[in-house]
C-alpha cells in the first residue's frame, strides 16, 4: 500500500515564490531603450501565474515586489479570496506608491539597483513558514524576475540567502528581463540547482516562463531544462579588482589579495610572523 | 577517588535496571519518554501540555546575546579535533539506546553541521579506549569520510584516558599553521579518567600551544574537565539529555570568537581552480578513476580534484572557490540580535504590525491581540518568533534591513 | 496489492474512455477544459502549458529532445494520455514524423481563462429570493451525514437509522462486488473488497459510488456523456451557494435527486421555486483521486495494550470498528474496544480474504489528533501483532481429502502408500496402525487400485 | 611472546634431524638469532647474524614430523631447531623470512645511497612494517623499486609520505603508555560444578597489578621464588590464600596460616602497606575535603556504603592480623591506579618486574623524606583550587576586536570576474548612463499597472510566432548542450582501454604522482639537501615524459584519442613542474642564495 501522505497530496503541488522588479528607473530605461515595457511585462506575469494556479487548484502562488526603496508581498493565493492573479495590481499600485514616498534622492543617475536581497529573505522566511506548517506542504520554489543591476551593497546578504535556500533545499530560478546578466542570480541558480535564463527574446517572456519555469519541481527530475553556461568561481582581488586562480586570503576577515602584504587593508590586521611553515611539517601533513 | 564514583553510580544503574526490568520493551519506551512530564494544569486545573516554545526561544535568545554582542574577530578557520570517549561508561543506557549510539549520531549531526558553517576549516576524529586514544580520522575537510570511519568503529571497552587523548591530540595539532585555531571538543561518557601520568602537566602544555579545547559530559559534572575548559578557554557543559546534549554540540558549530593572545592573523595562500573544460578526461588524483569532464584542475599543479574545497593532494595548495569564502562571510557581518517587544508596547497595538514582517504570519493571539514578538533594533520590523531563529540561525540577515534602502545605508555606516 | 482493484479508477479515465466527438463536445464548455486539464499528470500538465499559445504542430523529436533518458517512460505516459484525451491530436508531416498540436477548442478555452478567467456553469440565486442558507459547516454536517446513511444502507440496511429514496434497484447495482449473498435467507457478508471499500477515505469511495453511478448509466437509459459532463459542471458550482433547480434540464433533475441522497447536493424548496447547494464532495468531483485534502479528524485511538478508544458518534464508524474488535461499550461520542485475536479470526470469517495492511492503515489515517503527531501513531507491537495474525490465518491451506484405514495387510498399505505417492496425492501415513490420508482428486483411482489389490 | 622486534621460543637445536638435540631457548631479533641451551654448562651456544643467513626450510604441518626450522647459511653450514608447537615453529619462520628480507633491503638501501642526510637508522620493527607493506601491496612494490631502487628516491623519502600507511600495519599497540586498569581485579574463583577444584587465571597484567598493590606478595616473591619454591607453587600459595579470603572464614584462615608460614605471609595483613601509609598520609593533597561528602545519603551506612566484607562477630585477638577491610584494599587499589602506571618493563617476566617495583618503591621513600618541589607543586594546587568558582568573575580571556572597512570589497571581487564570464560588462556600464527624474520613473511605473488594471492584460499576450520562435530556441539550446554532455559519462574511460594500455598508464601516472608529491612537497628550497632532491625528481620526470610521448603514438588508432586525452593531464601537470622549478632556480639565482618567502 502507498503511504498515507502520498495517496494524499499530488507530487507537483507547488508553491511559487514570484520576485518582481519594480525598479521604476529601470522600467523607465526598459521603455526607452526597448519595446518591453513593464505593462507588457505585467501582462505576461499575470497570465503566467494564472496558469500555474490553473495546472492544480492547490498550486501556491506568492509575489513579492522588490522595490527600489522597499520590498513587500503584493499577492498571496492562499489568502486572496479569489484565484486570479489580477488581485495583485492594486496592492502593486499602493506598493509603489510607498515606494516612491520612501524614496529621498530627487533623481538617480543610472538605473540603480533594486532591492533583491531584501524580497529573497522574506520569500524565504515565507518558505521556512511553510515548512514548518506540518509534513503536507506543496514544494516551494523561488522566482526572480529581475532586471536591475546587482547592488553591490547586497552582496553579502544575497549569498547568505542563497546558502539558506541551498540548505533546505529550495531551488531559486532566476530569469534575467532586460539587457544584462546578473552575476547575482547567475550564482544563485547555479548554487541552489535552479535554472538561470536570459531570455534574447523579450516579448516571448510568457513563452520562456510557460516552457521553462512552470516545470514543477517533481518533474524536473525528467527534463532537461536548460543548463547554466559554465560559472567561473575564480574570484578577483580586492586590491586591483583582477581575476586570479592563486591568492593570498587574510584568516582574519577573508578578504583576497593577489601579492602578499604586509598588513590587511580590510581589517587592518598585521600579518605578523608564521610566514614560512616548514617542509618537514607540510609533509607530514599528509 | 573514582573507583566509589563508579561503584555508586554503578548502584544506581542497578536500581534503574532493577524497576525497568519489570515491564516489556515496548512498554519501557513508554515510562522513558516520561509523557506525563509534559503536562502543566492551567489556572482553571485543567491539564494541558507545556509549551515551551517560549520558555526555549527564551533560553535561545540568551544564547544569541552572548554570542553576537559586539563586531569581533571569529576563528574562521579551524582545526578541529572531536574526542570521542568510547570506554565502557559508553555503554550505559540511560541514553537511549546507549550512549555511544546517541553520541555517534550526535556527531555526525555536528559534522555536517561545521562544515556548513567553517567551509574552510577541517576536521579529526579520535576515539578514547582501552586507557588509550586511537587516531581514527586525520584532519580533513570532507564530512562523509569522517562519518564513515565513525560509524565503522562503533564499539565501546576499556577504561577512558583524558591525558592521552590530549596528548595524541596536541601533537597533532602542532603541526598546524599559526594562522588555523586550533580546537579540540571532547564528548566524555565517563565518571573518571584513568591516565598514565600526571594530567594537569598536559593541560598545560595544551594551554602553550594555544588549544582551545571544550568538553561536553554525558553524566555528571567533572572537576578535572571543568578545570581544562577553564585553562584553555573553552567551554564545558554536562548534558541533561539527548535534546540538550545535541543542542550543546551543535553550539560548537558556528565558529568561536578569537582570543586575543591566540588570535594570529596572516595571508594563506590559496588556489581558486576553474572546473575542468567540457569533454576532458582525466584521472583525479583524490580517487584515481578517470572522470568526464567536470572536476577542478588545481591552479599549480594542474592536478586533477573532484571536489571543493580541499588541499591539492600533491602539492598541498588549499583550493576553495569564492562561494566558499562567501559562506563564510556572515561570520564577519553578524547581525543584531532582535529585542524583544516589550508589553508596554503591546498595550497600544493598533499601531502595531500585524503580522510578522517575514513570513506574514498573524502576529495577532487567537484573543485578538499582540503576541509574542521580536523587533529588529535597525529598521524597527517586528518578527515572529520562528522567524527570528531562523533568520539568526540560518539566513544571517534581517529581511526589514535589506528591504530598505535607508536603513541599509544607516547599517552600512555601522560597520 | 488487491486495493488496486477497488480503488476508483480517476474520473479522467471514464472520460477518456467516451467516444472521439462527444469528447471534442465536451470541450465546448471551459471548465471542462479546466477539469481535464487539472486532472492530467504533470509532465502533460507542462506539455500543454508550453504549446498553449502554439499554433504549429510541434515535432515529437523536438519534445523528447527535453526529456532526461530517465524520464521517457513518464513523457510516454503524459503524451498517450494527452492524445487519449485529444487534448493535443497526433499528426504525421510529409516526412512520416511525428508531430503534436493542441486540440483548437481546448486551446482557446485555455487561452481565455489564463486571460479572462473562467466562467461559472451558471450564477446562483440572489440571497433575497432564497431563505437562509445553511452555512458551510452545517453543509458539511448534511454531506457526511447523508453519505454516512448512504453506506449504512449499502453494508446493512438493518442499522440505517433512516431511510434513502435511492431506488433500491440503485442500491443492488452499488452493492454488487461489495456484498456477496448466498441466498436470501442469510444476511448479506460483506467482500473482501467490500471491506476495502469502507476502509478508504471518503474520496475514494465516493468515486467508486459515482463511478458505479455513470458505468450502468446507460442501462437506466442515460448518456453517460451528458452525465459526465454535469457532474464536472456541478464539481465547478461554488459550495455553499443555492442555484435555481429549473435552469436544469429533468434528466439533470433526476440526477441531483440521487445526488442528493449521497449528500453531493443539499436540496432546499423555496416558495415558488426550488434549489439547489452543492457540498464539497460535489466540489471535489474534478480532483483527481491523488490529491483529496479532504482530510477528516482522526478520532482513533489504540494503546499498546491493543485496547481501542473511538471518539466518534458515526454508527458507521461503529459498524466498521466491529468488523476488526471486540465492541465493549459504547457511549454517546465513545465507542470503547480492543483487537484480539478472537475478533480478528471472526472478521476472517466473515470476509472471504483479508488485508492486515488494510487495518493499519485505517488505523493510522484515523489517528486522533493526539496520537497522529507520535511517530507511530500506531504502537509497533499492535501492528506486528496484527500482522503475526494475519499471517497465522493463512497459515493452513486446506485440501480436501480421504481417510483410508483398516487395511488388510501391512503390504497392501504399503502398496496403497507408494500408490498415493505416485500420483503425488500422498498425504500423511501412520504405518503402525495403518492409515493413510490421501488427497481427494485421486479417489476413484485410490478405490481401482485397493479393489484390484482385494483380488 | 614476540612484538615486532623479537621473538623468544623454546625450541631443540639438532645437528641433524635424527639426533633429540640440546633443549633451550632461542632468541631472534632483526639483526641476528641466539640460541642458549637449558644446560648452562652446554658449549652449544648460537649467535648469528641474519645476513649470514641466505634461506630457510620448515617441515610440513599436521603430519607426525617434528615442528623443525632450518636455516641454511650462505657457506654451507645450516642451523637445525625443533620447535614445540608449529605455531611456535611458523612464527619464528615469518619472522625469520621478514628479517633476512629486511637485511637485504637495508643492504640495497644503504649501499645504494649512504650520501642521502639524516637517512636515519631504523629500528626493526619500523623495517619489517615496511617489508610487510611492501609485500602485501604490490603496486606500492613497484612504485618502491622503481624509484627507491631506481634511485630517484630515499627509503627515507619514500616512506615519509606513507606515515599514515605505516601506523595502519603496525601492530596493535600504540606508544601510549597505558595507565592501570580501573577497575578491582579480583580473583574470581573459577570453580567447576563436579569436583570442588577450584582455578584462578593469572595474566601478567594481573600480576603485575597484585604486585603493584600487595608490596608484601611482592616482598615474598622475591624472597622465595626460586629459591624455595617454583614461580607455580608461589601462585598456587597465593591462590589459595586468596580463596581463603574469599571464603571469608577468618578461623579457617588462622588455622591453615598456623600450619604454613608461606601461606601465612599472604593470609597476613599487608605490613608494608601500613608502613607505606603512615608516610603516605604527610603527601596527602591538603586540599582533599573529608567532610565534603558529608550530607551524602550514602554517608549513614558504615563503611561508606561499601558492600559488607568483614565478618562482624568478635574476633579473638590473634585473629585480628588475619582480618581484611574492603576499603582498605579499595583505597590501596585507588592509590596505585591514580600513581599511575610507574614501571616500564616488559610484563612477561615476573621477577623483572616485581624488582622494577620494589626498586621504584625504595627510590620513593628515599626522595620523599625531603621532597621540596612536591611540597611547593602541593601549594600552588591548593591556592589553584581553593578559590571558590562562584566568587571568581568569568575566566574568559579577551577576544580580538574586528574592523571592516568597506564591505564593498567583497562584492566587487565577484562582480568583476563574473561579468567579464558572461563578456557583457560593457552593456553594464552602457545602462548606467542614463538618467531620469524619480516623478516621471515612477509614474510611468503607475501608469503602466493602471493600464492594465483598466483594460485587462495585453492580448494576445504572445503572438504564436513568437511563441514558436521561443520555443524552438530553447530547445535548440537544449539539444546542443546534451551534445556536449557526452556519451555516457558514467562508465569510466579506462575500462574501455585494453588492460596492457591501461596498466601501463596507471603505473606512469601513479610513478608522476609519486614524484610531483615529493617534487612540491620539498619546496620552498630551504637546504642543500632539498635542492638536491628536486634535481633528482626532475630529471626522473623529465626520463618519463618521452615515455608518455610514445605511449601515445604506440596505441592503435581507436584508442588513441582516449589514451592522449588521459595523457594530456599529466603532460600538464608534469609541465607545471618544470615550469616552477626554472622560475625558482632564476630567482634563486637572481637574489643569489637569499632564502626566498614562504610563497613558492
Amino acid at each position: 500500500m502507498t503511504p498515507v501522505s502520498s495517496k494524499l497530496y499530488a507530487d507537483d503541488v507547488s508553491l511559487l515564490m514570484v520576485l518582481i522588479d519594480t525598479n521604476p528607473y529601470f522600467w523607465s530605461s526598459m521603455n526607452n531603450n526597448t519595446s518591453f515595457t513593464f505593462s507588457k511585462f505585467l501582462s505576461h506575469v499575470l497570465a503566467f501565474l494564472n496558469s500555474i494556479l490553473l495546472l492544480n487548484q492547490m498550486n501556491q502562488v506568492v509575489v513579492i515586489a522588490s522595490g527600489y526603496n522597499s520590498c513587500d508581498y503584493v499577492f498571496d493565493s492562499s489568502t486572496s479570496s479569489m484565484q486570479r492573479a489580477e488581485c495583485l495590481l492594486e496592492k502593486l499600485e499602493d506598493f509603489v506608491d510607498k515606494d516612491e514616498s520612501l524614496s529621498r534622492e530627487e533623481s538617480v543617475d543610472g538605473v540603480g539597483f533594486s532591492l533583491l536581497s531584501g524580497s529573497l529573505s522574506m520569500a524565504l522566511c515565507y518558505i521556512q513558514r511553510v515548512f514548518r506548517s506540518g509534513p503536507l506542504h506543496p514544494q516551494p520554489r523561488i522566482l526572480c524576475l529581475h532586471g536591475s543591476p546587482d547592488g553591490p551593497g547586497q552582496y553579502v546578504a544575497v549569498m547568505n540567502s542563497i546558502f539558506s535556500a541551498q540548505r533546505s533545499m529550495v531551488p531559486i530560478d532566476s530569469c534575467a528581463i532586460g539587457s544584462q546578466h546578473s552575476a547575482f542570480l547567475q550564482q544563485a541558480s547555479y548554487i541552489t540547482g535552479g535554472v538561470y535564463l536570459k531570455p534574447q527574446v523579450s516579448d516571448g517572456l510568457f513563452q520562456y516562463l510557460s516552457t521553462v519555469f512552470a516545470t514543477d519541481l517533481h518533474s524536473r527530475g525528467f527534463l532537461q531544462l536548460p543548463r547554466p553556461v559554465g560559472v567561473d568561481f575564480r574570484a578577483s582581488c580586492f586590491c586591483h579588482k583582477n581575476t586570479i586562480d592563486m591568492g593570498y586570503i587574510c584568516s582574519v576577515c577573508l578578504s583576497i589579495f593577489c601579492k602578499h602584504h604586509k598588513k590587511c587593508s580590510t581589517c587592518g590586521s598585521n600579518f605578523g610572523e608564521a610566514r614560512k611553515q616548514d617542509p618537514s611539517a607540510s609533509d607530514q601533513r599528509r | 577517588m573514582n573507583n566509589e564514583e563508579k561503584r555508586f553510580n554503578q548502584e544506581e544503574e542497578d536500581e534503574e535496571e532493577e524497576s525497568g526490568r519489570g515491564r516489556e520493551a515496548w512498554e519501557r519506551t513508554y515510562a522513558d519518554e516520561r509523557s506525563w512530564e509534559s503536562l502543566q494544569e492551567d489556572e482553571s486545573g485543567l491539564l494541558r501540555p507545556i509549551d515551551n516554545k517560549s520558555l526555549s526561544h527564551a533560553q535561545y535568545r540568551r544564547r544569541l546575546r552572548t554570542a553576537t554582542a559586539a563586531r569581533i574577530q571569529k576563528g574562521l578557520i579551524r582545526y578541529l579535533y572531536i574526542i570521542i570517549d568510547f570506554s565502557r561508561a559508553a555503554a550505559e543506557m540511560d541514553y537511549k539506546p546507549s550512549r555511544m549510539v546517541v553520541v555517534a549520531r550526535q556527531v555526525e549531526a555536528f559534522i555536517r553541521e561545521f562544515f556548513d558553517q567553517n567551509p574552510l576549516s577541517q576536521i579529526g576524529l579520535v576515539i578514547l579506549k582501552d586507557g588509550v586514544a586511537h587516531c581514527l580520522t586525520d584532519l580533513g575537510g570532507s564530512p562523509e569520510a569522517h562519518i564513515k570511519a565513525l560509524m565503522g568503529k562503533l564499539g565501546t571497552s576499556g577504561d577512558a584516558s583524558l591525558q592521552n587523548g590530549l596528548d595524541l591530540v596536541r601533537d597533532l595539532l602542532n603541526q598546524i599553521p599559526s594562522y588555523g585555531h586550533r580546537e579540540v571538543l571532547i564528548l566524555y561518557s565517563a565518571l573518571s579518567t584513568c591516565d598514565p601520568g600526571d594530567i594537569l602537566e598536559t593541560i598545560q602544555k595544551c594551554k602553550v600551544s594555544k588549544i582551545r579545547c571544550s568538553v561536553i559530559g554525558l553524566s555528571a559534572e567533572l572537576y578535572i574537565c571543568k578545570h581544562l575548559c577553564q585553562e584553555t578557554g573553552g567551554m564545558y557543559f554536562v548534558a541533561l539529555d539527548e535534546p540538550h546534549l545535541k543542542e550543546l554540540v551543535l553550539e560548537h558549530a558556528p565558529p568561536p570568537p578569537a582570543i586575543a593572545e591566540f588570535a594570529v592573523a596572516n595571508l594563506i595562500k590559496m588556489g581558486f581552480p576553474q572546473r575542468a573544460a567540457e569533454g576532458v578526461i582525466s584521472i583525479c588524483s583524490c580517487h584515481k578513476e578517470a572522470k568526464v569532464c567536470g572536476g577542478y584542475t588545481c591552479p599549480r599543479c594542474k592536478a586533477r580534484i573532484c571536489e571543493l574545497p580541499t588541499e591539492c593532494c600533491i602539492c598541498g595548495l588549499t583550493l576553495v572557490s569564492s562561494p566558499h569564502l562567501a559562506r563564510s562571510y556572515h561570520h564577519l557581518f553578524p547581525i543584531r540580535p532582535f529585542d524583544d517587544v516589550s508589553p508596554l508596547v503591546l498595550k497600544d497595538f493598533h499601531k502595531l504590525p500585524k503580522n510578522c514582517f517575514g513570513c506574514q504570519l498573524s502576529l495577532l493571539n487567537p484573543g485578538n491581540f499582540p503576541g509574542p514578538q521580536v523587533a529588529c533594533p535597525n529598521c524597527k520590523q517586528h518578527f515572529c518568533l520562528d522567524c527570528d531563529i531562523y533568520i539568526h540561525e540560518s539566513l544571517h540577515n534581517c529581511p526589514g534591513c535589506e528591504s530598505l534602502r535607508n536603513a541599509k545605508t544607516i547599517s552600512d555606516m555601522e560597520q | 496489492m488487491p486495493q488496486v482493484k477497488i480503488v476508483a479508477r480517476n474520473f479522467m479515465d471514464m472520460v477518456a474512455s467516451l467516444p472521439t466527438m462527444k469528447l471534442d463536445m465536451l470541450y465546448d464548455n471551459s471548465f471542462i477544459c479546466e477539469a481535464i486539464l487539472r486532472s492530467l499528470p504533470p509532465l502533460a500538465k507542462k506539455y500543454v502549458l508550453q504549446l498553449l499559445y502554439i499554433d504549429k504542430p510541434i515535432s515529437a523529436k523536438t519534445m523528447e529532445e527535453w526529456v532526461l533518458p530517465d524520464g521517457f517512460s513518464k513523457h510516454k505516459v503524459a503524451i498517450d494520455r494527452l492524445i487519449q484525451l485529444r487534448v493535443m491530436t497526433e499528426t504525421y508531416d510529409r516526412k512520416k514524423e511525428a508531430t503534436y498540436q493542441l486540440n483548437p477548442k481546448f486551446q482557446f478555452n485555455l487561452q481565455k481563462h489564463i486571460v479572462h478567467g473562467g466562467v461559472l456553469p451558471r450564477e446562483p440565486m440572489p440571497s433575497n429570493i432564497t431563505v437562509r442558507l445553511p452555512s458551510l459547516e452545517e453543509l458539511e454536517a448534511y454531506a457526511a451525514e447523508q453519505w454516512e446513511c448512504f453506506l449504512l444502507h449499502l453494508i446493512s440496511s438493518s442499522e440505517a437509522g433512516k431511510t434513502t429514496n435511492m431506488s433500491s434497484s440503485m442500491m443492488k447495482i452499488f452493492q454488487r462486488g461489495l456484498l456477496s449473498q448466498r441466498d436470501d435467507r442469510e444476511p448479506s457478508r460483506l467482500t473482501e473488497s467490500g471491506f476495502q471499500f469502507l476502509l478508504m477515505d471518503t474520496n475514494a469511495q465516493l468515486w467508486y459510488i459515482i463511478r458505479e453511478y455513470i458505468t450502468n448509466a446507460e442501462e437506466r437509459g442515460v448518456d453517460s456523456a451528458d452525465l459526465i459532463a454535469f457532474l464536472l459542471e456541478l464539481s465547478f458550482h461554488v459550495t455553499g451557494k443555492a442555484y435555481n433547480i429549473n435552469t436544469l434540464t429533468d434528466l439533470q433533475r433526476s440526477i441531483i435527486r440521487d445526488l442528493s441522497d449521497l449528500g453531493l447536493v443539499k436540496l432546499q424548496q423555496g416558495r415558488k421555486e426550488g434549489w439547489f447547494i452543492p457540498t464539497k464532495l460535489a466540489t471535489n468531483l474534478s480532483i483527481s483521486l491523488a490529491d483529496t485534502t479532504s482530510r477528516k479528524q482522526g478520532f482513533i485511538v489504540i494503546e499498546t495494550n491493543f485496547r481501542l478508544y473511538a471518539y466518534s458518534t458515526s454508527k458507521l464508524h461503529c459498524e466498521i470498528l466491529r468488523l476488526f474488535a471486540r465492541v465493549e461499550y459504547q457511549l454517546p461520542n465513545l465507542i470503547v474496544g480492543a483487537i484480539n485475536k478472537e475478533s480478528f479470526h471472526v472478521l476472517s470469517a466473515v470476509v472471504i480474504w483479508m488485508c492486515g495492511l488494510q487495518i493499519i492503515s485505517f488505523l493510522q489515517q484515523n489517528a486522533h489528533p493526539r496520537v497522529a503527531e507520535r511517530i507511530p501513531s500506531v504502537p509497533e507491537n499492535v501492528t506486528d501483532q496484527i500482522r503475526l495474525w494475519e499471517s497465522d490465518l493463512n497459515r493452513v491451506e486446506m485440501m480436501p481429502a480421504h481417510l483410508y484405514d483398516e487395511f488388510p495387510s501391512k503390504d497392501v498399505f504399503e502398496a496403497a502408500c507408494d500408490f498415493a505417492r505416485e500420483y503425488g496425492a500422498f498425504l500423511w501415513e501412520d504405518s503402525k496402525r495403518m492409515r493413510l490420508i490421501v488427497k481427494a482428486d485421486i479417489l476413484n483411482e485410490m478405490k481401482e487400485f485397493l479393489r484390484r489389490q482385494k483380488q | 611472546m614476540a612484538d615486532g622486534g623479537k621473538v623468544v621460543k623454546r625450541a631443540k637445536y639438532k645437528s641433524s634431524v635424527k639426533v633429540p638435540g640440546v633443549p633451550g631457548v632461542l632468541k631472534m631479533t632483526r639483526e641476528r638469532f641466539y640460541f642458549m641451551p637449558n644446560d648452562p654448562t652446554l658449549t652449544t651456544k648460537l649467535n648469528v647474524e641474519f645476513k649470514l643467513i641466505k634461506g630457510h626450510k620448515f617441515s610440513k604441518e599436521g603430519s607426525s614430523k617434528q615442528a623443525l626450522l632450518n636455516l641454511t647459511q650462505d657457506q654451507g653450514g645450516n642451523y637445525l631447531f625443533e620447535f614445540d608447537s608449529f605455531p611456535d615453529r611458523d612464527q619464528c619462520r615469518d619472522f625469520v623470512a621478514s628479517a633476512i628480507a629486511a637485511c637485504g633491503e637495508v643492504g640495497k638501501a644503504t649501499s645504494e645511497k649512504p650520501a642521502v642526510p639524516h637517512d636515519e637508522q631504523l629500528s626493526a620493527t619500523e623495517m619489517g612494517r615496511r617489508i610487510k607493506l611492501l609485500q602485501e601491496n604490490s603496486e606500492l612494490q613497484k612504485l618502491h623499486r622503481q624509484l627507491v631502487i631506481g634511485g630517484t628516491l630515499s627509503e627515507a623519502e619514500f616512506w615519509a609520505a606513507r606515515k599514515k600507511l605505516l601506523e595502519q600495519t603496525e601492530n596493535k599497540k600504540p606508544k601510549q603508555r597505558v595507565a592501570l586498569k580501573n577497575d578491582m581485579w579480583s580473583v574470581k574463583p573459577l570453580s567447576d560444578g563436579q569436583t570442588n577444584r577450584v582455578t584462578f587465571n593469572l595474566t601478567p597484567e594481573v600480576i603485575h597489578q597484585i604486585f603493584a598493590e600487595k608490596p608484601a606478595v611482592r616482598q615474598a616473591y622475591l624472597n622465595f621464588v626460586p629459591g624455595k619454591m617454583s614461580e607455580k607453587e608461589f601462585w598456587t600459595k597465593y591462590s589459595r590464600a586468596e580463596y581463603l579470603h574469599s571464603t571469608k572464614n577468618i578461623v579457617a584462615a588462622f588455622a591453615e596460616a598456623s600450619e604454613d608460614e608461606e601461606l601465612a605471609v599472604f593470609l597476613k595483613q599487608d605490613a608494608m602497606l601500613a608502613s607505606e601509609a603512615r608516610k603516605k598520609i604527610r603527601r596527602v593533597d591538603p586540599t582533599l575535603d573529608m567532610e565534603a561528602d558529608e550530607g551524602d545519603d550514602y554517608m549513614h551506612l558504615p563503611d561508606h556504603g561499601l558492600p559488607q566484607v568483614e565478618t562482624k562477630e568478635i574476633l579473638e585477638p590473634q585473629y585480628e592480623p588475619f582480618k581484611r577491610s574492603f576499603s582498605q584494599y579499595l583505597n590501596q587499589h585507588a592509590a596505585v591506579v591514580l600513581r599511575g602506571r610507574v614501571i616500564d618493563v616488559e610484563l612477561g617476566d615476573t621477577r623483572s618486574v616485581a624488582e622494577a617495583f620494589t626498586r621504584t618503591n625504595q627510590a620513593e621513600l628515599a626522595n620523599d623524606v625531603s621532597d621540596e618541589n612536591a611540597y611547593r607543586e602541593r601549594i600552588n594546587k591548593v591556592t589553584r583550587v581553593a578559590e571558590i568558582e562562584d566568587l571568581q568573575g568569568p575566566r574568559d580571556p579577551p577576544v580580538a576586536l574586528l574592523s571592516i572597512k568597506d564591505p564593498r570589497d567583497y562584492f566587487d571581487s565577484q562582480q568583476a570576474n563574473a561579468m567579464k564570464a558572461l563578456g557583457d560588462a560593457e552593456t553594464g556600464i552602457r545602462q548606467l548612463k542614463f538618467s531620469v527624474s524619480k516623478e516621471e520613473a515612477f509614474c510611468s511605473l503607475k501608469d503602466s499597472i493602471s493600464e492594465i488594471n483598466s483594460q485587462g492584460l495585453i492580448e494576445p499576450i504572445i503572438s504564436p510566432e513568437v511563441a514558436l520562435k521561443v520555443f524552438n530556441g530553447l530547445s535548440q539550446n537544449i539539444s546542443s548542450t546534451k551534445y556536449h554532455l557526452g556519451k555516457n559519462p558514467h562508465e569510466s574511460v579506462l575500462d574501455q582501454l585494453p588492460s596492457a594500455t591501461k596498466n601501463e598508464l596507471l603505473l606512469h601516472w601513479t610513478s608522476i604522482q609519486e614524484l610531483l608529491k615529493h617534487f612540491w612537497s620539498s619546496y620552498p628550497i630551504t637546504t642543500k639537501y632539498f635542492y638536491t632532491k628536486v634535481t633528482r625528481l626532475k630529471d626522473a620526470m623529465s626520463q618519463i615524459y618521452p615515455k608518455l610521448q610514445e605511449m601515445k603514438e604506440s596505441v592503435q588508432s581507436d584508442m588513441r584519442h582516449q589514451v592522449s586525452l588521459l595523457v594530456q593531464p599529466m603532460l600538464q601537470a608534469l609541465d607545471a613542474a618544470f615550469a616552477h622549478y626554472d622560475a625558482d632556480v632564476q630567482k634563486r639565482s637572481a637574489k643569489s642564495g637569499e632564502r626566498p618567502n614562504g610563497f613558492v
